[in-house]
């Protein structure tokens, strides 16, 4: 580990990633770190580079320059999305992706934290204790009732939380969350908001978002994104009285 | 079928009752009907439909293999034919080694199209399919080979959608293309024929053919049930997972490579399968059988009897094939209208196929057959 | 969902009888099969042996029919697909129990169906040229075999009269007609006291469609300085492509002429022939034969497929001489069991629109007369040469080491095709 | 029935002038007859004293026996007397026929003519008439006769045809002959050819110097058969040694001119190949490619498109004079558009429409549709091949630097690819719709907010695909056959192509077509035709796991986003 490397009770440690798509820097000398245990929003306008960031993080996206590294040892840039997922990074979509032909109960057993081999999984049987802990998860996400309907059928807000849903289930020690209200009505964002803190309790999260109400009723670190490079970090009153800031937002 | 999906319905009562009246309907009554039946009576099957049963089936078992990856795996390979040709070429060359000096030239070294291109000694690739154990491990092991290596190459770098569709068909097409070859040692565009016997029972006899049937209904069976253990696996659900949303299951942290490779072999040996138990029945193998327009066909006997529903595979393969036995027959100037007809309603009017419609029109419930998402 | 399948089960069984199990044998009908591809790739050439057989049908039903019963013909569709021909074959002679069956074109299509005739004891007329090798009891072939088609032409193109070629190209589709015949005529060339390096041998795949390359090396080899000539025994569909390329590419019939054995009027009618004129075809019938048979032959065809630009073609003419042979030999047995019609079918002469009186041999091959043609501008061929009289066919050639004493003979003592010995003595 | 000969004769067509620069062949036969019309007056008078001979060698062109007729060709060639010119042509023709009286003449489109006297025949019924046959045999030493006759024509590109003849049959008896005509030549250019003749002929008699001198010209040929004669030269064990020095520097520097020959010849065969590819796929690269159809039809578009070009034809040949057919193709073209274009409009109308999203379910519905129009075109016009001829302007081909021929059929088909490729990316680049098209791909739900009629613009690009499909018909009508059967031939090859250079790239098309047309023509004479293309395949699966989305793949998040 060089020099510059994070400190001991870093998770999550990006330094100097660039990612460009045909000349157009998506992200740009971008370096940025995450504590344990920590929660993290993230802000910033369209194009600022939170999702390719995410990308980069799970493996999506392959870093032109810098690293990535995940408690000190893994080099993220190395290893591809199932590996990093199994190191315990979890990510929630943009659009909420679950398995539409699946039942919710049947996604929420894919993503069980067991293992992941192909001839295993043909043998996998469901025994009791993983039931438990499934039936456990639906109600903590309040989907009992539509545990064998079709994930399809969900209402947007009910496949959000499903997907939240199965990033509990498979205990990650970092969540990444983009957008997670996006789409939903007041009641469901205060709802969203008290899960993810709940959640927030014993592992680290890092929720990129654009509503500012619900960033705000997170009360966590903000770190705000611009053109592919950190803009500011603090707190969100902090960050909001950036003059900088301010310029980017107001200017579009 | 409550509680999709959870290991119970899958395998109860229900299942049971209708597989074992459909393996006594092939493989009891048929044979009553063939054998104890007097030939001039209704009901009566006479022999020269034997042999044909035998071959829908084998076209069943085909369809199901492809159904397997297609229907519930997303992988559209049209290229399946190639591995039903090359199960075929294996049984069709240890057939070939059995007719000894039965041949035109009486040759006891060499096959007659080897000893009219002058060879003077049986090519490596020729070794060892004198024997029926060897041969049959051939079966299984050629076609998989290709499949492992082949998907290997395809699913590491993530070659997906259609252009995995067209390089398989660019893999059946070469593959067609070098058998086509005199010079390859398989007889060229002859291909192989005038088998005598198989296990020392003679090919022409009624009850040899009588016995291939069984023997495919008991494959037919047994992939079924295989089929239907994988599919309703917790894979199985990973497989329709990485069906409609593939990086996703990524991100679950299962290897979608391993899992598909996986299928997509056995598959392949099924289809090997099917193509060995093809050739003595239709009592010949060329290299036509690796025309990517066969391959196609595999891909619509499925999606007529109605995608990722097992049953559907075998029910479109029979009907289909019955089809076109019956109309090439009754209708010979103009059953390609019929034929291409039938593809295009079936796509437009019952985009689910004949089980999906049954599936819809009755209290079946799909098991995680419907619907099926966009092209992949 | 089981249930689903159950009930598909039967559904198919219930469509399955419907058709399979109709196995009228309506009496007063004498049933013929047909057995042509009318569809795939091979639709091109056999649709029309299709109608010739349809045609003679309705030609001895118009005189009252065979034995005073009517002649229904059972057309199916092979599809150009082999297995098809013998799953086809099968249903003909036990489904419809046909009496007699008209078909097949590819050699691999009659290999398909061979084991089927002989397994149910059927009668094939079989009317293409052909490698040879073969002579079974359950086949009558009615084509041409090596002997009378490529040998000839080859004498043809050394004479003096042909030009005296010197140096060969044997351009082919790589199955085994062309194999065959090339190999026979590599053994026959180089009794001829032809080097070796004068000959080119040379195959390409199916429907071959860019000549480019192997148009460019024949004049490369014929620029030798030798008089050279091309054997051509390409197939069907690659032919259009290669004379559109040869005539373009300025190869004459008097520097390099191309004599083919699969090149009929059926397939000029394909092909712009102004800038073909002289190259050749072997067959042992060109429509341009004149004789009232043939007259009368042509004018069948036009009136039965009413339209007078329709070509006639070696294949169509043996078709016409199976049929007759057939028909005569119903009427000498007296019934149409096979083993009594086979032996009447021996011996038996008819008047071929060739002009020639063709006989049935006991190697149930044709004695034929031996035609090459110079393709003419109007699609026609003018006869340049021809067999003073008829040749007998050899079903095993005596060019090839393989062959060697295996005598076809379905008479007493020898009674098989493929022996060195007699089966019986006496 | 087939019409008489003497008509058949006479129907073969009056040629255009364009035709003047084509085939060898041709040259000594069109402008032969021209010129025999003019020389026919001048020496008529001239030459009375030989007249009945001449008369008599023309009638015993009527002989029963080739070697009979052979002869009176020779003589015919020996006697310089410019009516032959006229004989030779028509007998070679098939346009000399004999009447039942025995007289010798030329079939003409109105009434036969006396070669003797040159007047028209008029006390003759058309059905007694009998064509004089002739074998190739007897055309070789028709040719031979012309070219002697020729080189002392007055036509510059007959006695040039001539000329290069002479150059390829040399022998030791055309020295006089051809030292003669250079003497007569104006024309330098021929001349020069001429001269290389002569210097071809001179190797073989003729003393030293003239031998050494006719080795240097000879070095400055490509031509195979020059080669050849060296090679048999050289390889004579009783040449003097000079000789054979200056043979060997002749050999290699002709050696090293058929290497770049070579070179150019497989190049352009390449591109003519690769031409033909890309106008297959074009149309894909449209349906397919920009649609995400997977158009299993695709290839019985380009069937209906050859279809069409023999329907044009049809009608040029029935319906209108002679002379226009040479223009039928150039209506076809727009035809073969319109027709596929309807039907592709038609399609998707009908069928396509409510299959979008679902690609693998239009594979299968195309598939049917495919099924159908074959079977459709059969019925109509039957299975066996229709024929369809190349105008002449398309017929032949030149020897662009002497070596290789480029055959215009294919040089006009790698520019009318071409062309149209131009014409797409304008209309996809540069027009409204073209814009609305690439709006409505990438999409939908915003551009019909935008006001864009989703469902015309849908309907249009798979017509515009289709309709390119049809025109590459009748491209393809004149390198192949036209049968039912003509697009399943190109149907696997087309989706590679799309697939190899990156779909929804026609740049990828381009790139793609072409140098798989170049690759396949360079391994053809090493690896043979089948191999060659197995190579190939197997080289594309394998790019295809290097590149999985194709030579030109789009790049970016849009593009790794999953359907």
């Amino acid at each position: 580990m060089n020099a510059a490397g994070p400190a001991a009770d870093t998770l999550l440690y990006l330094n100097g990633v660039t990612v460009s798509f045909d000349g157009f820097k998506a992200l740009n000398e971008l370096s940025l770190v995450v504590e344990e245990g920590e929660l993290r929003t993230i802000i910033g306008p369209n194009g600022a580079g939170k999702t390719t960031m995410m990308d980069v993080i799970t493996g999506k996206t392959r870093p032109d320059t810098g690293e990535v590294f995940f408690r000190d040892t893994a080099d993220l840039s190395r290893l591809d999305e199932a590996a990093i997922a199994n190191l315990g990074i979890g990510r929630k979509f943009q659009r909420p992706t679950v398995f539409e032909n699946l039942t919710v109960f049947q996604n929420l057993e894919l993503s069980l934290a067991d293992s992941r081999g192909t001839l295993r999984t043909l043998f996998a049987r469901l025994t009791p204790d993983r039931r438990d802990r499934i039936d456990g998860t639906l109600a903590r996400i309040g989907l009992t009732e539509q545990s064998v309907q079709p994930a399809g059928s969900l209402s947007h807000g009910q496949k959000q939380w499903l997907e939240i849903g199965m990033l509990l289930i498979h205990d990650r020690s970092l969540l990444l969350l983009d957008e997670p209200v996006a789409g939903l009505t007041d009641r469901e964002t205060e709802q969203t908001a008290e899960l993810i803190l709940d959640l927030a309790k014993d592992r680290t999260i890092v929720v990129v978002e654009h509503d500012m109400a619900f960033v705000r009723s997170l009360g966590a670190k903000v770190t705000v994104l611009h053109e592919g490079s950190v803009l500011a970090e603090g707190s969100i009153d902090h960050v909001q009285n950036d003059p900088q800031v301010i310029e980017v937002y107001l200017g579009r | 079928m409550s509680l999709l999906g959870q290991g119970k319905s899958v395998w109860g009562p229900g299942f049971w009752a209708g597989f074992v009246a459909c393996v006594v309907v092939l493989a009891v009554v048929v044979p009553i009907l063939n054998l104890w039946v007097p030939p001039n009576s209704a009901v009566a099957i006479p022999d020269y439909l034997v042999p044909l049963l035998g071959k829908y089936l084998c076209y069943a078992l085909l369809a199901l293999s492809l159904d397997l990856i297609w229907g519930y795996a997303g992988i559209l390979s049209l290229g399946h034919g190639a591995f039903f040709a090359l199960g075929g070429y294996c049984m069709g060359m240890y057939l070939m080694r059995q007719i000894g000096t039965r041949g035109v030239y009486g040759n006891p070294l060499l096959p007659d199209f080897m000893v009219f291109l002058n060879w003077q000694e049986l090519p490596w690739f020729w070794w060892g399919f004198d024997y029926f154990a060897w041969a049959v491990a051939m079966v299984a092991l050629v076609p998989g080979l290709l499949a492992l290596v082949f998907g290997w190459l395809a699913f590491r770098s993530r070659v997906t959608g259609v252009y995995l569709s067209i390089i398989t068909q660019a893999m059946t097409y070469a593959l067609m293309l070098a058998f086509f070859r005199n010079d390859m040692g398989f007889g060229g565009n002859n291909g192989m024929t005038d088998y005598k016997d198989i296990l020392g029972w003679d090919l022409h006899q009624p009850n040899t053919r009588l016995g291939l049937y069984l023997v495919s209904v008991a494959a037919l069976g047994a992939g079924y049930l295989l089929c239907r253990f994988i599919t309703a696996s917790k894979l199985g659900r990973v497989l329709l997972a990485l069906r409609d949303a593939e990086s996703r299951v990524r991100f679950l942290g299962y290897s979608v490579t391993n899992a598909k490779l996986f299928v997509f072999t056995l598959s392949a040996v099924l289809a090997g399968i099917a193509g060995a138990l093809y050739v003595p029945q239709v009592g010949i193998i060329n290299p036509s059988e690796f025309s990517p327009g066969n391959s196609i066909e595999i891909a619509i006997w499925v999606s007529v009897g109605g995608r990722g529903t097992l049953s559907g595979a075998i029910v479109g393969a029979v009907l289909v094939n019955l089809a076109k036995t019956w109309l090439t027959g009754a209708a010979p100037e103009t059953w390609l209208f019929v034929l291409g007809a039938l593809f295009v309603v079936t796509t437009l009017v019952i985009p689910h196929g004949i089980v999906g419609l049954l599936s819809r029109a009755r209290w079946v419930r799909p098991r995680a057959a419907a619907p099926l998402p966009a092209g992949e | 969902m089981l249930k689903t399948t159950w009930y598909a089960v039967v559904t198919a069984a219930a469509l399955a009888s419907a058709p399979l199990a109709a196995t009228a044998q309506t009496a007063g009908t004498i049933k013929i099969g047909v057995l042509h591809s009318l569809s795939g790739t091979m639709a091109i050439s056999e649709t029309t042996l299709k109608d010739t057989i349809l045609m003679m049908v309705d030609d001895i039903n118009k005189k009252g029919g065979l034995l005073g019963k009517k002649v229904e013909a059972v057309v199916v569709d092979p599809a150009s697909n082999w297995p098809l021909f013998a799953e086809k074959a099968r249903d003909l002679l036990s489904k419809d129990k046909v009496a007699v069956v008209f078909g097949c074109w590819t050699s691999v299509s009659r290999k398909s169906v061979l084991p089927v005739f002989e397994e149910l004891n059927g009668l094939l007329f079989y009317p293409v040229q052909y490698e040879g090798e073969e002579s079974s009891n359950n086949v009558f072939y009615t084509g041409a075999a090596p002997n009378q088609q490529a040998i000839p032409a080859v004498e043809y193109l050394m004479s003096p009269e042909g030009g005296s070629a010197k140096r060969w190209v044997l351009e082919g589709t790589d199955y085994v007609y062309p194999r065959t015949t090339n190999k026979i005529l590599e053994a026959f060339l180089k009794a001829k006291g032809v080097a070796p390096e004068d000959i080119k041998i040379n195959y390409t795949p199916f429907g071959h469609s860019d000549w480019q390359t192997e148009v460019a090396a024949i004049k490369s080899f014929a620029s030798a300085g030798k008089k050279t000539a091309v054997v051509s025994t390409i197939n069907g569909d690659a032919n259009v492509p290669f004379y559109k390329e040869l005539a373009n590419a300025g190869i004459k019939a008097s520097d390099i002429p191309v004599v083919a054995f699969s090149v009929g009027e059926e397939e000029l009618a394909g092909i712009d022939t102004k800038n073909l004129v002289g190259h050749l075809a072997a067959w042992n019938y060109f429509q341009s034969v004149k004789n009232p048979t043939n007259e009368a032959f042509i004018k069948q065809w036009h009136d039965f497929i009413k339209n007078p630009k329709r070509v006639t073609n070696d294949p169509m003419e043996a078709h016409y001489i199976g049929f007759k042979m057939w028909a005569h030999a119903v009427e000498q047995a007296g019934t149409t069991d096979v083993d009594a019609v086979r032996q009447a079918v021996y011996g038996q002469k008819v008047k071929a629109p060739s002009g020639f009186v063709e006989i049935m041999n006991t190697n149930h091959h044709l004695s034929k007369p031996v035609m090459i043609g110079e393709i003419q501008g109007n699609g026609q061929f003018d006869i340049v040469w021809q067999t003073k009289d008829t040749i007998k066919a050899d079903a095993w050639s005596p060019y090839l080491a393989e062959d060697k004493g295996k005598v076809a003979d379905w008479s007493f003592p020898w009674v098989c095709g493929n022996c060195t010995s007699p089966r019986y003595t006496d | 029935m087939s019409p008489s000969p003497a008509i058949a004769g006479a129907m073969v067509p009056s040629r255009a002038p364009r035709e003047r620069v084509l085939s060898t062949a041709k040259r000594v036969r069109v402008d032969a007859a021209g010129l025999a019309a003019m020389l026919f007056f001048l020496l008529a008078a001239a030459l009375p004293a030989r007249a009945d001979e001449f008369a008599a060698l023309v009638s015993a062109l009527a002989a029963d026996g080739f070697a009979e007729k052979q002869q009176a060709v020779v003589g015919l060639g020996k006697l310089g007397d410019g009516r032959a010119v006229a004989v030779l042509t028509a007998l070679k023709d098939g346009r000399l026929i004999m009447a039942p009286d025995g007289r010798v003449l030329i079939a003409a489109p109105v009434k036969p003519i006396d070669p003797v006297t040159g007047d028209e025949v008029s006390d003759l019924a058309a059905d007694g008439l009998e064509r004089i046959r002739v074998n190739n045999r007897l055309r070789v030493a028709i040719e031979g006769a012309l070219g002697e006759l020729t080189l002392f024509g007055a036509d510059p590109d007959a006695r040039l045809a001539a000329a290069q003849d002479a150059l390829r049959h040399p022998s030791a008896d055309q020295v006089p002959l051809l030292e003669r005509a250079i003497a007569a030549e104006k024309s330098p250019g021929i001349r020069a050819a001429m001269e290389q003749s002569l210097s071809a002929a001179r190797v073989l008699s003729g003393n030293k110097e003239e031998r050494l001198a006719a080795l240097r010209t000879l070095g400055a040929t490509t031509d195979p058969q020059i080669k050849n004669l060296l090679d048999q030269f050289r390889a004579d064990p009783d040449t003097d040694p000079e000789l054979r020095k200056a043979a060997d520097t002749a050999l290699s520097s002709i050696e090293n001119r058929l290497w770049l020959v070579g070179l150019a010849a497989h190049l352009f065969q390449g591109i003519s190949l690769g031409s033909v590819l890309l106008l297959a796929a074009i149309g894909l690269a449209i349906t397919f490619g920009v649609m995400g159809v997977i158009n299993m039809a695709h290839g019985e578009m380009i069937m209906l498109g050859a279809y069409a070009a023999y329907v044009c034809q049809q009608f040029f040949r029935a319906f209108l004079p002679p002379g226009w057919i040479d223009a039928y193709l150039v209506v076809a073209v727009p035809v073969a558009f319109l027709f596929a274009g309807a039907v592709g409009v038609a399609l998707e109308r009908s069928v396509i429409r409510f299959l979008y999203g679902r690609p693998l379910e239009t594979l299968l519905a195309t598939w049917g549709v495919s099924l159908i129009l074959q079977q459709a075109v059969r019925s109509i016009f039957g299975s066996p091949n229709k024929e369809v001829s190349n105008p002449s302007w398309m017929t032949g081909g030149f020897d662009p630097i002497g070596g290789f021929t480029v055959t215009w059929n294919r040089l006009v088909i790698i520019l009318f690819c071409f062309i149209v490729l131009g014409v797409l990316a304008l209309i996809l680049n540069r027009t409204n719709f073209g814009l609305q098209m690439r709006a409505v791909t990438q999409n939908r739900p915003m551009a019909s907010v935008m006001g864009i009629r989703t469902a015309r613009v849908d309907a249009l690009t798979f017509g515009l695909g289709s309709g390119i499909a049809g025109m590459a018909g009748v491209a393809l009508s004149q390198i192949g056959n036209v049968s039912p059967n003509l697009g399943t031939i190109y149907i696997v090859d087309s989706f590679l192509v799309v697939v190899f250079g990156g779909v929804g790239n026609l740049m990828g098309t381009l790139v793609g077509a072409l140098s798989l047309g170049i690759v396949n023509k360079f391994l053809e004479p090493v690896a043979g035709a089948i191999l060659g293309k197995i190579v190939i395949l197997v080289a594309i699966i394998l790019f295809i796991q290097r590149r999985p989305r194709g030579l030109f793949a789009l790049k970016g998040r849009t593009a790794e986003a999953e359907a």
